[in-house]
């Protein structure tokens, strides 16, 4: 269980996010939705360490993690995938796994051996296969599709096998049918592995469809909580949108 | 490549031009047949920043070359010199030396580098045997050190330790005259440098023990700015200034100076300012700057010395350097030991040439002798005097006394733990 | 988004980078023969100054190469990599002329203190990127560099270390005997070879792409992308620092002139020269940039504009090391052929 | 190491004078080469390693004038206009072509050119060293201010350094070019976009950039001994400078150049035989602990 406790966090007097309490239950699908600026990808930021919180908790199962380096709070199970796919350019997507594989392994200090080490071979398979990755094994990850990228950058953090998975906008940047391959693909994983993810996503359409529950962020708070419909009635998430839409059609 | 033009073909027209390359490259490794011919192979220093220096060598060993060629060369064999560049670094130095040696076929060596260069060609003359005579290098080390020493390997240059013996003497008695106490040294901060002025001020002491050393600035060989130098040398006041900078470096030194118009304000001792690259490029030279003679035509003042200086400059139109005499020398002594030797044979020459006196233009008394012990030329003229700043821009050089350099040289070996 | 519409059957080749037993052992057998072939040379030629354009391209080769490991496998250009050729030179040419003790004790111990030296100031450097890295890399050369000049009681200054480097037989191996220096320089260069392209290969070699091409993903996968950064500059530094033992032993010295950040310039030069992605690219750019120099300065003492043409012509005409042009003209011709 | 003459020296009103001039005067000729490649950095992201033969050329170029017509005058402007041109049509020619190449290609060109033009110079020059010799105006006795000794000719250095820093600062912050210079520096596409030609832009900063080395090299070619390759120790050291004050930064530039001389001259006086070390080691101290520069900016 991932029990976020007064994280906070601001920028030069900005509170980008702001005493946010959460929790995310063992094997729960969350989305984290607001408007831009809201503190979405920062509060992604400070639970996987990129950033280092000012004040408060990420408690992982009991242990707290806020302020440590993030290959340490990897290596205690939150693996996560970024809003622009970030990947290993000259490696092929075989390499590229297998690579990630080692690395959640603890041997990519090793020098005596021949890369691949053939204990990371099973769990690079089953992952590529999952993510229908497999049949471009040998493509160098720069000549990938789009597409294809943000799922080498998922399937990166899945193989790491982790408890709690965060996935930056999976659908950034695709086109409408592309989005809800994609995220049937999200759902489906969270089906099969059983395990915690927390997505943001800003296509309200899926949002509502597939997320059991739902935090809306918004100046670094959390401005509601809750299902589907509990958030699409909450007056306080109307008035936010349509004010930021406001807002925007003035600028 | 007998195939139609067609896009591509430069690119493979340009992978047979390297393998092409790549063959006449190797041709050098095939020995050649050996000739008649003698080769005399001669790293030194052709570009960067000394080389007019390595040029000036050059140029004085093919004016003794010919006329040693026309008398009838080497023991009957023609010489043929090998002239290759070391840009002055001595791992370089050392590949071009082994070079001429395992693959031009030369059999002798002149050695016309620098310092660290010409130690490390003499560990190549000690590695492979090959006769060789180091032309520029200084450094005393090198030949006073025991440990240095081997059968093959001699010195035509002036020795560091002659110099500062006779420039320290020559300073004593003006600075007893004068009533110079408060020296200041400002030497380029690298072995000659550093050894040349320890050893000056030695025996600046010795012959005038109450001269103070009261200033030292060690600028970095080339470097470009000496403004605080300068001005620490100007704070520290002293009466006297003694330096070993060279070449482009005093020239820019005396300029930078000259503004501060130090010149005025104290006696100025630059061994090296008696040098023609330095006198005839220095266009507001201050008078009287003591200074000891490098080449000079009008010192030795004889007929021959003068006849040689004008022979160079006729034929290479500028005037010979300090390199340029102690290469001459070289092909001198090499000419004269091959025809006592009856031989051009490396191990013969140089059992000739140990102990070897000749006639020579650049000779204290007429004559300079390659002395048998350590291997170093002795007896070359060596004297002080004060500059003006036209020709014969050091009117009167005041000569130094070998006997005296003798009597201290050995005394200096022993304190050095050499003999 | 038909990308995304995974298990279209694509036929299974064996992928790159997945081994089977007989690439295991590919490496170890070219090098044999490699070795085989160099070592044997003497037989065939009394040229010595083949074997000494041979032992100069040991050392620069064992340099240019570990140059690599961080320029073309980790990202890091490093403009100071010389100060360990230098450091080499110098700590083994140091210990066997004042404590003379055998020869393989002292490379031993230039590689320990090689290790430690490396340690302290990548620990430092390490830390900075991109060009800043280049920047105090270069600012560590030149204070060694100034260092060597300055403490001449020990260094012997700008003279360099005088006087020979002692080489007392050992196990029947006399490195004074050029033939048994030549064999010694071929087996350090071989064997550096097999132990850097080891390197590459390892799971480690992997970890350094990784870094290369995206450190950040890397630290979010469990890379402690520091460590594995000093890891490489200290294991780089260990092979050039061999690299400057091979040439302390051919020169019978150490210069300053090694530590200067022209070797490191060289060191670039030739992995510019003969590529950075391929991992014998810098093997190419060292045979080259020394044929290039030993023949340039046999006929012009004007080197300077004939390498500089030769540089424009690599840096604007092929725009990439020889072997990184070779290896894209068959890659190209390939696809041309499967086109048709 | 001789700590006493640096205290001696500190607790004289002459002597701190006199080496802070001497620091001033150092640091200024070498803020004239080093805000050139700063500029060229900033505008064109190029480790313009080059610069030296621009200081080079400055110094020929202004010693052939001097010669030819012995006006002094005339000399500078040859020697800053010469290069001028000269940058202009290196980067036309050649360095536009490596832009967005990886950062070695362009440091590989600029080697090339460094070999290049130091035989250039070779060949017309002559390998031999030369000097161009003080004007007769500037052959007068040095001035005495509060005890210490400044030459004038040094005082017209400082002028001319301290007045292409002001209009350097001035005409970047608040000209129209300068406004499109700096614009160019952050987001080319924009400009271009705009209409306005980059590549005029890129040429009229290279050859800025030239044109300030070639002034400094013809600044000090009356008091320097004029050599192929005599570019290179000043490119080092105007290097360090701009890695001190931070790449791309002017005012960076000006105050790196002012510690590098004055360190100069007050560790002529402490440390003798490690002056060259200490600004190396300084060099690491700054990158340490602030690696974009003492005035450099965080990429973004």
């Amino acid at each position: 269980m991932l029990q976020i406790r007064n994280l906070a966090k601001s920028f030069g007097g900005v509170k980008a996010t702001n005493d946010v309490t959460l929790d995310f239950p063992d094997g729960s699908l969350t989305a984290v939705i607001g408007p831009n600026g809201a503190g979405k990808s920062t509060f992604f930021n400070l639970i996987t360490g990129a950033l280092r919180p000012d004040a408060g908790q990420v408690l992982l199962d009991g242990v707290d993690l806020a302020g440590r380096s993030p290959p340490e709070i990897v290596r205690h199970g939150i693996g996560r995938a970024f809003q622009v796919a970030s990947i290993f350019r000259s490696l092929t997507v075989q390499e590229t796994m297998l690579a990630a594989v080692s690395a959640d392994q603890r041997t990519s200090a090793v020098l005596h051996k021949r890369f691949p080490l053939p204990e990371t071979r099973d769990r690079a398979e089953h992952v590529m296969e999952l993510l229908g990755l497999a049949g471009k094994r040998n493509r160098t990850a720069a000549t990938l599709s789009h597409g294809d990228q943000k799922l080498l950058d998922i399937a990166l953090a899945l193989v790491l096998e982790p408890k709690v998975l965060l996935l930056d906008e999976p659908t950034a940047g695709m086109g409408p049918e592309e989005r809800w391959r994609m995220i049937d693909k999200v759902r489906e994983l969270w089906e099969s592995q059983k395990i915690t993810v927390v997505f943001i996503e800003h296509d309200m359409d899926i949002v509502f469809k597939i997320a059991p529950k739902i935090v809306v962020l918004c100046y670094g708070r959390i401005l509601a909580t809750g299902t589907p419909d509990e958030i699409r009635n909450n007056s306080a998430v109307i008035e936010a949108y349509l004010g930021t839409e406001h807002a925007g059609a003035a600028a | 490549m007998t195939r139609t033009r067609r896009p591509g073909i430069s690119r493979r027209s340009t992978l047979a031009l390297m393998g092409a390359g790549a063959m006449t490259v190797a041709a050098p490794w095939v020995a050649r047949a050996q000739a008649k011919t003698i080769k005399i192979g001669m790293p030194t220093i052709l570009s960067g920043r000394v080389a007019q220096l390595g040029t000036s060598s050059r140029n004085a060993v093919m004016l003794e070359v010919e006329k040693v060629n026309a008398a009838g060369g080497l023991a009957g064999r023609q010489i043929e010199m090998v002239i290759r560049d070391s840009k002055g670094q001595p791992q370089e130095a050392a590949r071009v030396a082994r070079e001429l040696v395992n693959t031009d076929g030369c059999e002798l060596l002149i050695d016309a580098e620098a310092s660290s260069g010409a130690f490390a060609v003499h560990e190549v003359a000690r590695d492979l045997g090959v006769f060789c005579i180091h032309t520029n290098s200084e450094t005393s080390a090198l030949t006073a050190d025991p440990k240095q020493h081997i059968p093959n390997a001699f010195r035509t240059a002036r020795q560091g330790v002659h110099d500062s013996i006779v420039g320290g003497s020559y300073a004593a008695a003006i600075a007893k005259a004068k009533g110079l106490k408060k020296w200041a040294t400002c030497s380029p901060d690298y072995a000659y440098g550093r050894d040349t002025t320890a050893e000056f001020t030695l025996y600046l002491k010795r012959f005038a023990p109450d001269v103070e050393i009261i200033s030292e600035s060690w600028p970095k060989l080339f470097q470009p700015d000496y403004t605080e130098v300068v001005t620490k040398i100007l704070q520290a006041k002293p009466q006297a200034l003694y330096s070993c900078l060279w070449g482009g470096d005093l020239t820019s030194y005396i300029d930078q100076a000259n503004i501060y118009a130090m010149f005025g304000q104290m006696e100025v001792f630059a061994v090296n300012m008696a040098d023609y690259t330095a006198l005839t490029v220095v266009k507001n030279l201050p008078k009287g700057i003591h200074s000891g003679n490098r080449y000079i035509k009008t010192f030795p003042g004889t007929p021959e010395n003068a006849a040689w200086g004008d022979a160079y400059k006729a034929k290479y139109n500028e005037y010979p350097t300090n390199w340029s005499w102690e290469n001459a020398t070289a092909v001198m002594l090499m000419a004269e030991a091959a025809k006592k030797a009856n031989s051009a044979d490396g191990k013969k020459l140089a059992e000739a040439l140990a102990g070897l006196t000749i006639k020579c233009p650049f000779g204290a008394d007429g004559t300079v002798t390659m002395r048998a012990e350590d291997h170093t030329l002795v007896g070359y003229a060596i004297g002080w005097g004060t500059t003006i700043p036209q020709e014969p821009y050091v009117p009167e050089v005041k000569a130094g006394d070998w006997k005296t350099i003798f009597e201290l040289e050995a005394e200096w070996k022993k304190s050095k733990g050499y003999t | 988004m038909t990308e995304l519409e995974a298990g279209r059957a694509e036929t299974l080749v064996p992928g790159r980078g997945v081994t089977t037993v007989w690439e295991r052992y590919r490496d170890i057998l070219i090098a044999l023969i490699a070795f085989a072939v160099l070592a044997s040379l003497p037989l065939f030629t009394g040229s010595k100054a083949l074997l000494d354009f041979v032992i100069r391209c040991s050392a620069y080769g064992l340099f240019a190469t570990s140059l690599n490991l961080l320029v073309g496998y980790t990202g890091l250009t490093s403009f100071g990599h010389g100060m360990f050729f230098g450091l080499g030179a110098y700590s083994f040419g140091l210990i066997m002329q004042r404590l003379g003790v055998p020869i393989p004790i002292a490379f031993v111990a230039t590689l320990a203190i090689t290790a430690v030296v490396a340690a302290v100031i990548g620990a430092i450097c390490v830390r900075l990127k991109e060009i800043y890295f280049a920047f105090v890399t270069l600012a560590f050369q030149m204070l060694i560099h100034s260092t060597i000049l300055s403490w001449a009681s020990f260094t012997g200054g700008d003279q360099g270390l005088r006087g020979g480097i002692p080489r007392p037989v050992f196990l029947g191996v006399d490195l004074s005997n050029h033939i048994h220096l030549y064999v010694a320089s071929c087996a350090l260069l071989i064997l550096g070879l097999l132990a850097m392209r080891q390197i590459a290969q390892s799971p480690f070699g992997y970890t350094l792409r990784m870094i290369r091409d995206n450190a950040a993903r890397a630290s979010f996968l469990g890379i402690d992308v520091w460590r594995a950064k000093l890891t490489i500059f200290v294991l780089a530094a260990l092979f050039a620092s061999m690299g400057g033992m091979v040439m302390a032993l051919f020169v019978s010295g150490a210069y300053p002139e090694f530590a200067y950040w022209t070797i490191s310039g060289e060191g670039i030069f030739i992995n510019m020269l003969g590529g950075v992605s391929t991992f014998l690219g810098p093997m190419v750019g060292t045979v080259l940039l020394l044929l290039l120099n030993d023949t340039v300065t046999r006929f012009t003492e004007y080197h300077g504009i004939v390498l500089g043409i030769v540089i424009l012509f690599f840096a604007l005409g092929l725009r990439k090391g020889l072997l990184d042009f070779v290896a894209e003209w068959f890659a190209h011709r390939r696809e041309a052929g499967e086109g048709r | 190491m001789d700590l006493d003459a640096l205290a001696g020296c500190l607790s004289s009103s002459a002597c701190l004078v006199t080496q802070t001039t001497s620091g001033l005067i150092i640091g200024m000729l070498l803020f004239l080469v080093a805000v050139g490649l700063t500029l060229i950095f900033g505008v064109l992201k190029v480790v313009n390693f080059s610069h030296g033969a621009f200081y080079m050329f400055g110094a020929y170029f202004a010693m052939t004038a001097y010669q030819l017509t012995g006006s002094f005058a005339l000399a500078m402007l040859c020697g800053a206009a010469g290069t001028a041109i000269l940058g202009l049509i290196f980067e036309r020619v050649f360095m536009s072509r490596v832009y967005g190449a990886d950062v070695l290609m362009q440091l590989l060109v600029c080697y090339a050119f460094v070999l290049i033009f130091d035989d250039v110079v070779r060949i017309i020059w002559g390998p031999e060293f030369r000097s161009m010799g003080m004007p007769a105006a500037f052959q007068v006795m040095p001035l005495f201010i509060a005890g210490g000794v400044v030459p004038p000719y040094y005082l017209l250095l400082i002028g001319v350094a301290l007045a292409a820093a002001v209009v350097l600062g001035i005409g970047l912050s608040r000209s129209r070019i300068g406004k499109v210079i700096r614009a160019a520096a952050h987001n080319p596409g924009m400009v271009s976009a705009l209409g306005i030609n980059t590549g005029l832009i890129y040429g009229g900063v290279f050859a800025l950039g030239g044109m300030l080395a070639g002034l400094a090299g013809a600044l000090a070619a009356p008091v320097r001994s004029l050599t192929p390759g005599m570019g290179f120790s000043v490119l080092i050291e105007s290097f360090i400078v701009t890695v001190i004050g931070g790449m791309g930064s002017i005012l960076g530039a000006l105050i790196g150049a002012l510690l590098l001389g004055l360190i100069r001259s007050f560790g002529s006086l402490g440390f003798p035989l490690f002056t060259e070390g200490l600004m190396y080691l300084f060099m690491v101290i700054v990158l340490v602990s602030k690696p974009t520069g003492l005035f450099g900016k965080e990429a973004a």
